[in-house]
Parts: C-alpha cells; structure tokens; sequence
C-alpha cells in the first residue's frame, strides 16, 4: 500500500467535508421544496466512501445504493450535476430522469446508485467480469447496508464473485439500523463480515469512523483483487447520524436512543479527522472548508439556473435502438 | 356519519380483524414502528408476538407467509413499495398464487399482502413509482384497490377474511383523504364495482388514484353537456364485469383512465372485454389513458408527462363523443 | 434452400455472432453440457472464456450480465425455463430494463436472454408451463418469440446486436421442427410480423407455438369457405402494429390465438388495439383464444382443456364470420 | 435421543426399500409413457430422507423438492395416491394436477413438493412459525439440494430462521450435482454446512449413505428445534445413481464419472444396511422386500385402474372462494 502522501491526507478531507456539506445543503433544500421527493442523507458516514473510493483508480467502477450521495462524490462525481439531477434539471447527472437514487456517470466508472436494496451487488459482479475478461485489472466495488445483508440477490452475488475469483470488494457499511431496524435483531451475526467467510472470502470489520482504517483495509481489498486473488468483504462500523431519509422526522418515529447517537457523535469523522490533521501540522482544514464551500455554492447556483427538462423528453432514450411505437404513449 | 382519513381506516379494519381472529398477525419491513402509518400502536394493543419486523428478505417472508397460511395463521404482510414485489415475485405469483391449486385443492392460503403506499407519489422516480397490478392480474391473484375510506376498510378486511391471497393496493395520493366510513362491523365484498357517479352519454372506467381526477372531469365534462358516468372497480380481480358492461351498453362510449403501464396493462383488459362483450352497444372505439410505457422520471415536468392526467382523460372523452356526433 | 430444425439454427446464429464479436458470452444453468441443445459444442469452439455454468443464483447472474453489458461485454443468458424469470424478476425488469432510462440515456445493456425451450411442453405442470411475455411486455423489455428456422436464427442474431435487452423466447413445441434456413450471415429485423399466410375473410394473429396450429385451422377453414390469413408477430415489442391493423382493415374479422393468461395478456393488448385502430373496419367482435388463467395442470386432459386449442381456435373463427352473415 | 427398537431399524428398511422399488417403478413407467413429463429419481439418496423423516413426528412438516418421491414416502406418504399423481389420474393426492413435481398431502405435514429450487425452505419457516404460534411444539424440515444453497430466497430463510429461532431443521442433500454443474465448481466451500454459521446456527456434515447416522444427526436437529433453541442445518452426502431425471439418457450428456459412480454405488444403502440387518439378526430383509413388493404391486394396480380427471375439473379449486368469471376461461 505504501505511506500516504500529504496530498492524499488532505485529499480524503476534502472529499468527506464535500459530502457533509452537500448533504447538509440537500437537507435545506429538500426542506425548501427545492428538491422533491426522498433524499437518504450519508451524513456521519463520509469516512467509509472516502476511504474506500480512494483506494481505487478512476476506471475502477463502484455500484452504490439508495443513500449513494457519499459514494459518488468520493468516486469524482460532479457536484454540480449531481446538484442539477437532485433539482430534477435537465443539467443533471442523469437529464432529470433519474433523481437522488439513480444517479450514476458511467464514464466514472458510477454505475449507479439504486432504489433497491442489495441490487447492485451482482452488477458490480459483471463490470468486474468484464474487466477481467477484457485483461484489463480493473476492480469493482460494491457498496451496501447491514440491512442489504439479508437480501437473497447480494448473498448470490457473494457466491458468484467467489467461484469465479472476480475482482470485487464488497462494502458493507454497517450503520446499525435498516431504516428503523436494528441489525442486532436481523442478524444473529455479531460481525457481519463473519457472513463473508461462508461464501469463501476474506472479511474484515474495519472502524468506519476512521477514514484511514477505511483506507488501508479497502487498499489490501482492492489489492487483492487486482492481483487476481479475489473478492473481499469489508465491513465499515458506521452510523447515520440524521434520520433514514430527509422526511423522517415528520413521521414521528424513534427508534435509537439520544445517548446511542450522543456517542457516535463523540466519533464523528468530520471532527477527529481535521482535528488530528491539524494537530500534525498537514493542512489547516479551515481552507479545505473555504474551498469546499465555494463548490458546493458553485453547485446549487448551477442546478438553480439549469432549466428543467421539456415534459416530452420524457418518451426519449428509453432504447438504444428504438422503433415506430416504442416506448408506447399513454393517450 | 363520521369522516376519517383513508389510512386511518386502513388501520381500524386491521385492529378490528386482529381482535376479531387471532391467527391474524403482521409482518413487513418496519411495521412495529409504522413507517407506513398503517400499524401504528399494534404492539402496545397486540404484543410482539402478533407483529414482526422483518429483515429485507422479501421473497423468504413472503414465502414463510405462504408457510404459516397453510398452517392455519392468518397473516397480513406489508410491502413498503410495489417493487417489492419483483423481489419476492416467485414466492408471490408462482408459490403462494399457484400451490392450492397444484395441490388439487388441497389447504388454504389466506394472506393479505397489503402496499400501503401504492403507485406513484412525487418525484421518487423509477424504481418507486410502480402500479403493478396487471402484473398479478395476469397471474391470477385476487387484487383490490379501494380509492375510498369506507371502501378502504370494508375491503381490507373483507380481504383478510378471504381464503386466498389477496393483494390490497392503497393509493398513496388518497391515504390522507377523508370520507364517510361506517362505525362498527362491515366488510365491502370483493368483486363489486362501485358507481362513482351516474351518467348517460359516456362511461370512464377510472382506476385507484384516478378516481378523483375522474369525477372532476366528469363536472367539467357536466358543464361541456357530456354528461359521464364514472365507475370505479375496486376489486380488479375478481373484477365486476356486469356492472362494467351495462353502463357501456348504457352510454356507448368508453373511456379507459388507468394507472399501470400501457401495453398488457388493466385497461388492455378492459378495452378487450368491452370490445368483445358490449360490442353491439358501443359507438365508438374504446380509448385508453394510462402511464406510458417508461420507468416514471424523477423530475416534475417528466413525470406529469408520463403519467396519466386528467386534461388527456377529457380530450379522449371529447373525442370519443365527437366521434360519433360527427 | 437447406433445411434444417428450428434448434440448430438458433445455435449456428448464437455461434455465428460469437465468431463475429469478441465480447459475447455465453452465461446460463448447464450451458457448458447444454442440457437444452442450444450451447453444444461451444466451449470445444470458443473455450471456457466465454461460457459459464451458473450456480442456481438466478437474480445474481441476471445483474451479473447487466453490469457485464454496461461494461462493454454483449452477455447471451440461457434460463432453462420460464419460472426463472420469477427469481430473477427485479433485476430483468427493474434494473436491466430500466437502468438506462433512468440513467439518462447513458450506456447501453445489449443483454440477450433466451428461454430455449419456452411456454408448455408436455405434462411438466404448473411451475414449469409458463408463458411470461407478457409480463415483460408490461415492463417495456422487447420480446420475439420466433416460430420457423429462419426466424428462430435471424431473430437471434438480430436480438443479439441489439444494444438492449431482448428476451428471445424459443417454443418448446418448435425446437425440432425444420424448415429452411438462408446459408450465411443474416438478420430478421425486430418489429416486423410475418404474414404467414393470405387471406381476405378474417385475421388470426397466433402467436409462437400456435402458428403452425393457426395454418392448419387456416386449411379447415378455407375447406368451409372461409379465407383466413394467419400472421405471426414474431416480434412481440417492438410490435409490427401496422402490419396487423392492415389485415384487420382488410378483413374486418379478427381472431386471436395466444399462449399466454387471458387476463393482461397479450391477446388483451392486440384486442385493444383493434378495438381502438382498426374501429371502423371491425364487423365482429374481436374475440380472444387463450390459456385459461390457471397453472398449467399435470394431466393430459386438464392440460389440453387449459391450454389454447385449434378446436377452439376454429369455433371463434366461425362465430366470428357468422356474427356477420347472420 | 435413546436407543432405536428393532421396529425402528426394520422401519428405515422398509422405507428406503419402498423408495428405490417405487423410483425403479417409475424409470419403467416414464419409459413406458404410463407416466408423463418429468420425474426426478431419488435412487441413491434414500438414506437422507430416510433418516430425517423418521426422526420426526407425524404432526411436523416437510417441504420438498422437484426430487421429492423419497421424501414424500419417508413422511408416509401413500404409494397408491402418488402413483396415480404420477399418472395423472383423479385419484393421484393432487387429483392429476399437480405430478411429481407438486404432490403435496397437507394432513400429513407434507407441504408439497416444489418445482422452484430452494422455494420450499421459506414455506418451512412459516410451517415452524406457526407451531410456535400455536403454542405447539411441531418441526419442520426444509430439504433441498447443494445446487439451492446458492439460491437467494433459501439464503434469506437461514436467517429468518435464526434470528426468530425457528424450529427448523434445514436439510442439505447433497449429492454433488446440480444437473450437470458439480458444487466443486458453484461453491467455494468444501463443506456446505459451513455456510450454517454465517447464518447463525450449527451445521453438521453427515455420511447420508448411511441411515442410521442420518438418523442421529436429524434427531439431534430436531429435538433441538423441539426444544425451542432454533434451527439446525445438516449437510448429508449423498449421491444419486441415476440421471438428473429420467430423460437423461436421451440428451446424451456426460458429467460424472463412471469411476465416480462406481466408487459411490460400493456404498448405496439398499445393500450395506439390510446386510447389516442380516448380519446382526435384527431381520430378514427378504421379507421386507416381499411386502414392499407387495405395496408397489398394488399401488400400480390402482393408479392404472383409477379414471382421469374430467377436462372441465381443470378450472376448479383455483380459489377457495370463487366468484363469477373465476378463473377466466382462455374463450
Ligand atoms: C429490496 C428492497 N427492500 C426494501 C426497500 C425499502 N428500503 C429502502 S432503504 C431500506 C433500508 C436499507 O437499510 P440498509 O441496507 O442498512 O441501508 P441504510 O439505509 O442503513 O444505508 C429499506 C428497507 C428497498 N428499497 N428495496
Ligand atoms: C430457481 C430454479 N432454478 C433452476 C431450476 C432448474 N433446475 C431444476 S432441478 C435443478 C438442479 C437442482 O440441483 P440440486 O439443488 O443440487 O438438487 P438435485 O437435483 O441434485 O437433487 C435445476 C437447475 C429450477 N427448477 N428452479
Ligand atoms: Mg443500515
Ligand atoms: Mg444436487
């Protein structure tokens, strides 16, 4: 893996103050009516996209999920198109089609976040089988909740990236809860990484509060798998620090107790990581702050003045290859 | 009589069934805190051991439903978004829909899968947005989809009495309406269509959330001198064919307003069995309006365009009338 | 011209275009032995680089060869029977369909998935007897469903350099049967339906299996006087509307004969469309020949009674004719 | 779990013995076309089904699979009422309209057999929940092949079963196979059973050419779930000797070994255990084999001579509440 260099250190600040203060701003505006429908916030859980994506080169491709915000800013997503396909603007990621839980760039190697638990996984599969096929040693990662472990097609996934050796690192951020059920009482696993070894492959539990556990441990993943050895499983110990989706708090549910996230709290990654650059003298993190901001203020004014899309676009680009009739109007 | 709110009485028929028998129990993602508002206090009234929060295993629990149906259990399992159901399809159309009858009609399988959120709400785009009730209708599954709060809760419980799985559809654009809803005991029986409103020049079959939007249209329709009946199924299959039939042989004209995709979709099936069974009466082609035959977009002006909207169901009306005026 | 059978010539298209384009592979239960026939001799061509035996992990190879495509390869998956489709539901119809779509537009899924022995073959009941394209239909994936030897391959290889998904579906009652195949490279292009036979007094659109039932009731019919044309969709969607409508128009009787449930079914969906297109031409009712809407049973005699038959196919004809004359 | 009685032991003979006899009746039948479509055998494997089913009680539950005669006999099902099944005749346990694939008799716990790999495990669960409802102290025993551990609903039911400790006893055939694709090459791990632990419950490895460890295994499994300490999952080796279904032969396909046959018919279970029964002087298996003969006669005997269905029956019973125009009829 080798010592990471000062521009790396600061690199993985950079990237978990940028989704912070994303999510922060998704939080406001989806408050503001600026961005319609369900945004899932990653806020508290920066340090396991960023250490992960970090450990992988821009060809690599990762597949994400319904809280995939994190994931695409880590892998170099744009936060301006990004921004734009939150507002549903024609701008967007994905031309206003696709919103919070669809958003992908393709020639990023983001196949997709996804509105459905676990199915990413057997997709990660197959870009990582291409790739091999194709001698190049591209690697994928496949990103995933504690609650996505109990979904049959990810379990298949694991099976299938296992017997055929394909370059896949499998990331289980475990956050604690699926919406508001706790994984202690939808698993009988302690680890859930233990789940891994059923189906023949290393798994690490791995703090994923610390962007630099993240880091190292998805490193020797990736490693592996670009070596030709692999799959690997990594479990991140996290926690979402804001409610399952943006609107939570007006269905009136509660089900962690306020020490259970006073404490997580105590750990959050965007305080103890500036801190301890700070304290080694390898930046000032108020300047990444400074930096950051005027992205993302760049972003929002962007989206803003992105037209919507024309309502007729709609029938477009269903097909590659399309054909009289097709996609069939409703009228 | 009183006036609650749809989900509101979603919720008093599942309390009232759950006191009534208890083999009824509950499972689904997320029911003990009630994401959907459905079960919200059923486990201070009924215990843990009458409700389960399930893991996100879809096709097991709907399967294990299956399981402790023919047991003798009662269960009603709650599915947070129609795509859901592609998950747990096989258990779904293919175990629990097919094994009775497999069997040679041995066993019941009494299940209530309940989607108490159904079909589009705004701006959650393509994997969210789903009506797939053709698709279970194509399998042979008893689906209803009540688009009133009586109808709501005299359905619901009329399903979880019935001895075959039943899908319940509830509209998420009608869950937070009101109406009139009967105290005490009462079932509506599936297989019953409901008159939403009379009319003599033109029938709109309206389906679940476009219920409402077709009886605006229908005053707007009032105000043009068509004068439109809007029939409003609620049980889909069984489907009330008769009541279907005889207001078109009434009126002569149709008019389809649906929510599900276009091609193989419920209006298909409607506009086939009207152009076999109403024949004679009709005077013009029956017209479809439904979803157009893409993954609902996420962004606002995408999504208006591709779902089925009350300015494309007066024009068809319109022109299904001028048709034949002309 | 050679003739050869329907299975052979589905293989030369699959090894034609596996000569012709590097990057596809072949994925599917027992493919390297080819239980089905249709991979035999493949991996002593083209080495175990480009052919996998799945484990029974339906959903997962199903993604695998969605997130394979969207990298570049052009996966070929072989399912052994209709049901698996269940298993794998979600992620054909709301992940390999949908992906691009609601990605913008971005990349391409040109995934060929192939049911090599589709809908009933004899006595294998209700869970291996399906026949799903509707339900694909209803979710936009396009669907051929090829019914001689030259179609079977030129739709294959036409279905193969597609940059979508296509489901190709391969009767079981049609592997063996031969007929002539073109010698060297060519396509059946998607979305134009075959007029298998001319006729002026009436339409019978049949559908995979049942067009070689179709022309030989066309035969009994032409006996008694009545000239029937018989077309074959082939490609079900895209779907050649005009070529159908054309016949309607001619005609003015339609029967249709389809392998699919009633209900939602494919026949529902060509109903709809006759009764809203080809309105003015119809001098029937345009009446439907279906499966009945159960399983498949296991015994011969429940089986033939559910499963669509000339016998019927000929009493729909003639009424069809006789509402008029009368 | 005690000693076995003599009647025991003699009981498991009779079962396999009826097994084999009933499956090589069935290969005859099938090639005769007297029995339609497909039958999966079970010739081979009667030990497993053997041992499990009489460790359990008439009043617990079964699923099967599409390999389901040995199971469905083991559980005392009636020759006579699956012979006709087989033969689609009315009098068959599904009334023609289910065959080998679907035959179900629900008062003795058999919850049918099923043609979709690793779908009866869930239906198991919900069997055992039940029970557990009801206050009862029933078992169910969910049996499956190796080729189902990688089919995600079964994947799925492993957990439910934990974390709800379900009486369950999770019953791995594995005979090697699935079709043609040997578990070697679709799973990474040696010993199926291993995958119990990611799911949180013990797995046991057991000879299931060999009845009388089978038994003991499965009992073990059972009174454990009995007892209300949740499931068990127990890997039996096994082998078939025959095709994947009868119709093998004519697809001219070659997989196994003949080396590897050989090597497992030295340790089929019609031979080693009745010479044991005959060594020790617990019986004569000769007239044993003389009333099962008996049974299998008669059994043929009353399917030939039981009537088909009548075509119209085809659409009854679909529903146990029926309305008008249900189901459609297909004109
Ligand atoms: C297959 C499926 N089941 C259920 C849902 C509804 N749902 C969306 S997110 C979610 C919880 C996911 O939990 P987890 O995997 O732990 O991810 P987290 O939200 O904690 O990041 C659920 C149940 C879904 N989208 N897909
Ligand atoms: C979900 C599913 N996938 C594939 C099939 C086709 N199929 C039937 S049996 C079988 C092999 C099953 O292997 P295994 O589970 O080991 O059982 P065995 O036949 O060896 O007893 C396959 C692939 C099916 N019926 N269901
Ligand atoms: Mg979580
Ligand atoms: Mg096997």
């Amino acid at each position: 893996m080798g010592e990471l260099t000062r521009d790396q250190l600061v690199g993985f600040y950079r990237t978990m103050r940028t989704i912070r203060r994303f999510e922060q701003r998704v939080v406001e505006l989806v408050n503001r009516n600026d961005i319609p429908g369900a945004a899932h916030e990653y806020v508290g859980e920066e340090a396991v996209a960023t250490g992960v994506c970090h450990a992988l080169r821009p060809d690599d491709v990762i597949t994400s999920t319904h809280r995939g915000h994190g994931h695409i800013l880590a892998k170099s997503g744009d936060p301006r198109r990004m921004m734009a396909e939150l507002m549903g603007k024609s701008s967007g990621y994905n031309r206003g089609r696709g919103g919070s839980m669809h958003i992908a760039d393709l020639r990023l190697g983001i196949f997709g976040a996804n509105g459905i638990v676990g199915a990413g996984a057997p997709i990660a599969c197959g870009a990582a089988m291409a790739a091999k096929l194709k001698g190049r040693d591209g690697v994928a990662a496949a990103f995933f909740g504690d609650g996505a472990t109990n979904q049959g097609v990810l379990l298949e996934a694991l099976n299938l990236a296992a017997i055929w050796k394909l370059p896949v690192v499998f990331v289980c951020e475990n956050n604690g809860y699926a919406i508001s059920a706790s994984i202690r009482e939808m698993s009988p696993l302690h680890h859930l990484a233990d789940r891994a070894s059923a189906f023949g492959m290393p798994g690490d539990t791995v703090d994923g509060m610390d962007v630099l556990a993240v880091n190292e441990t998805a490193s020797r993943a990736v490693a592996r798998a670009r070596a030709g050895d692999g799959p690997s499983f990594v479990e991140c110990l996290t926690y979402r620090f804001v409610g399952h989706f943006t609107a939570e708090k007006a269905l009136g549910i509660k089900y962690r107790s306020d020490e259970e996230i006073e404490e997580w709290r105590q750990r959050d990654p965007l305080v103890t990581y500036p801190a301890w650059l700070r304290e080694r003298g390898i930046c000032d993190p108020a300047r990444v702050d400074a930096e950051v901001e005027a992205v993302l203020e760049e972003a929002v004014a962007f989206a803003r003045q992105s037209p919507l899309p024309a309502a007729e676009e709609a029938l477009d680009g269903m097909y590659a290859t399309t054909y009289p009739g097709l996609p069939a109007r409703g009228w | 009589m009183r006036e609650i709110r749809y989900l509101e009485a979603m919720r008093e028929g599942l309390f009232e069934e759950m006191r009534r028998d208890p083999s009824v129990i509950v499972l689904g993602e997320d029911v003990r805190h009630s994401v959907r508002g459905l079960t919200k206090g059923i486990v201070g009234e009924f215990g843990p051991a009458r409700i389960y929060d399930t893991p996100i295993s879809e096709a097991a629990f709907t399967g294990l439903a299956t399981g402790a149906a023919l047991a003798g259990m009662r269960p009603v399992v709650e599915y947070q978004i129609n795509a859901l159901l592609f998950v747990a399809f096989d258990q779904l159309v293919d175990q629990a829909q097919k094994l009775r009858y497999m069997m040679g009609g041995q066993g019941t399988i009494p299940v209530t899968y309940v989607i108490t959120a159904s079909g589009a709400r705004r701006a959650l785009a393509g994997q969210h947005s789903d009506h797939l009730y053709p698709l279970l209708l194509h399998m042979g599954m008893k689906t209803v989809m009540p688009t009133t709060p009586e109808d709501a809760k005299g359905l619901f419980k009329a399903a979880i009495r019935e001895d075959d799985p039943v899908m319940v559809l509830s509209p998420a654009a009608l869950l937070a309406t009101k109406g009139p809803v009967p105290d005490g005991d009462y079932v509506t029986p599936l297989g019953r269509a409901r008159v939403a409103r009379e009319g003599t020049d033109l029938t709109i079959v309206a389906v679940g959330p476009l219920v409402p939007e077709a009886l605006v249209a229908a005053e707007t329709l009032a105000a043009e001198g068509i004068s439109a009946e809007v029939i409003d199924p609620r049980s889909l299959l069984p489907l009330d064919a008769e009541t279907l039939l005889e207001s078109a042989r009434k009126t002569g004209h149709v008019v389809l307003f649906d929510d599900s995709n276009r091609t193989c979709g419920f209006a298909a099936e409607l506009a086939a069995l009207f152009a076999d069974r109403a024949w004679e009466a009709l005077r013009a082609p029956v017209r479809r309006i439904t979803r157009a035959d893409v993954p609902v977009p996420f962004s606002t002006p995408l999504e208006s365009y591709v779902l089925p909207s009350r300015e494309r169901l007066l024009d068809a009306c319109r022109a299904c009338r001028a048709a034949v005026q002309a």
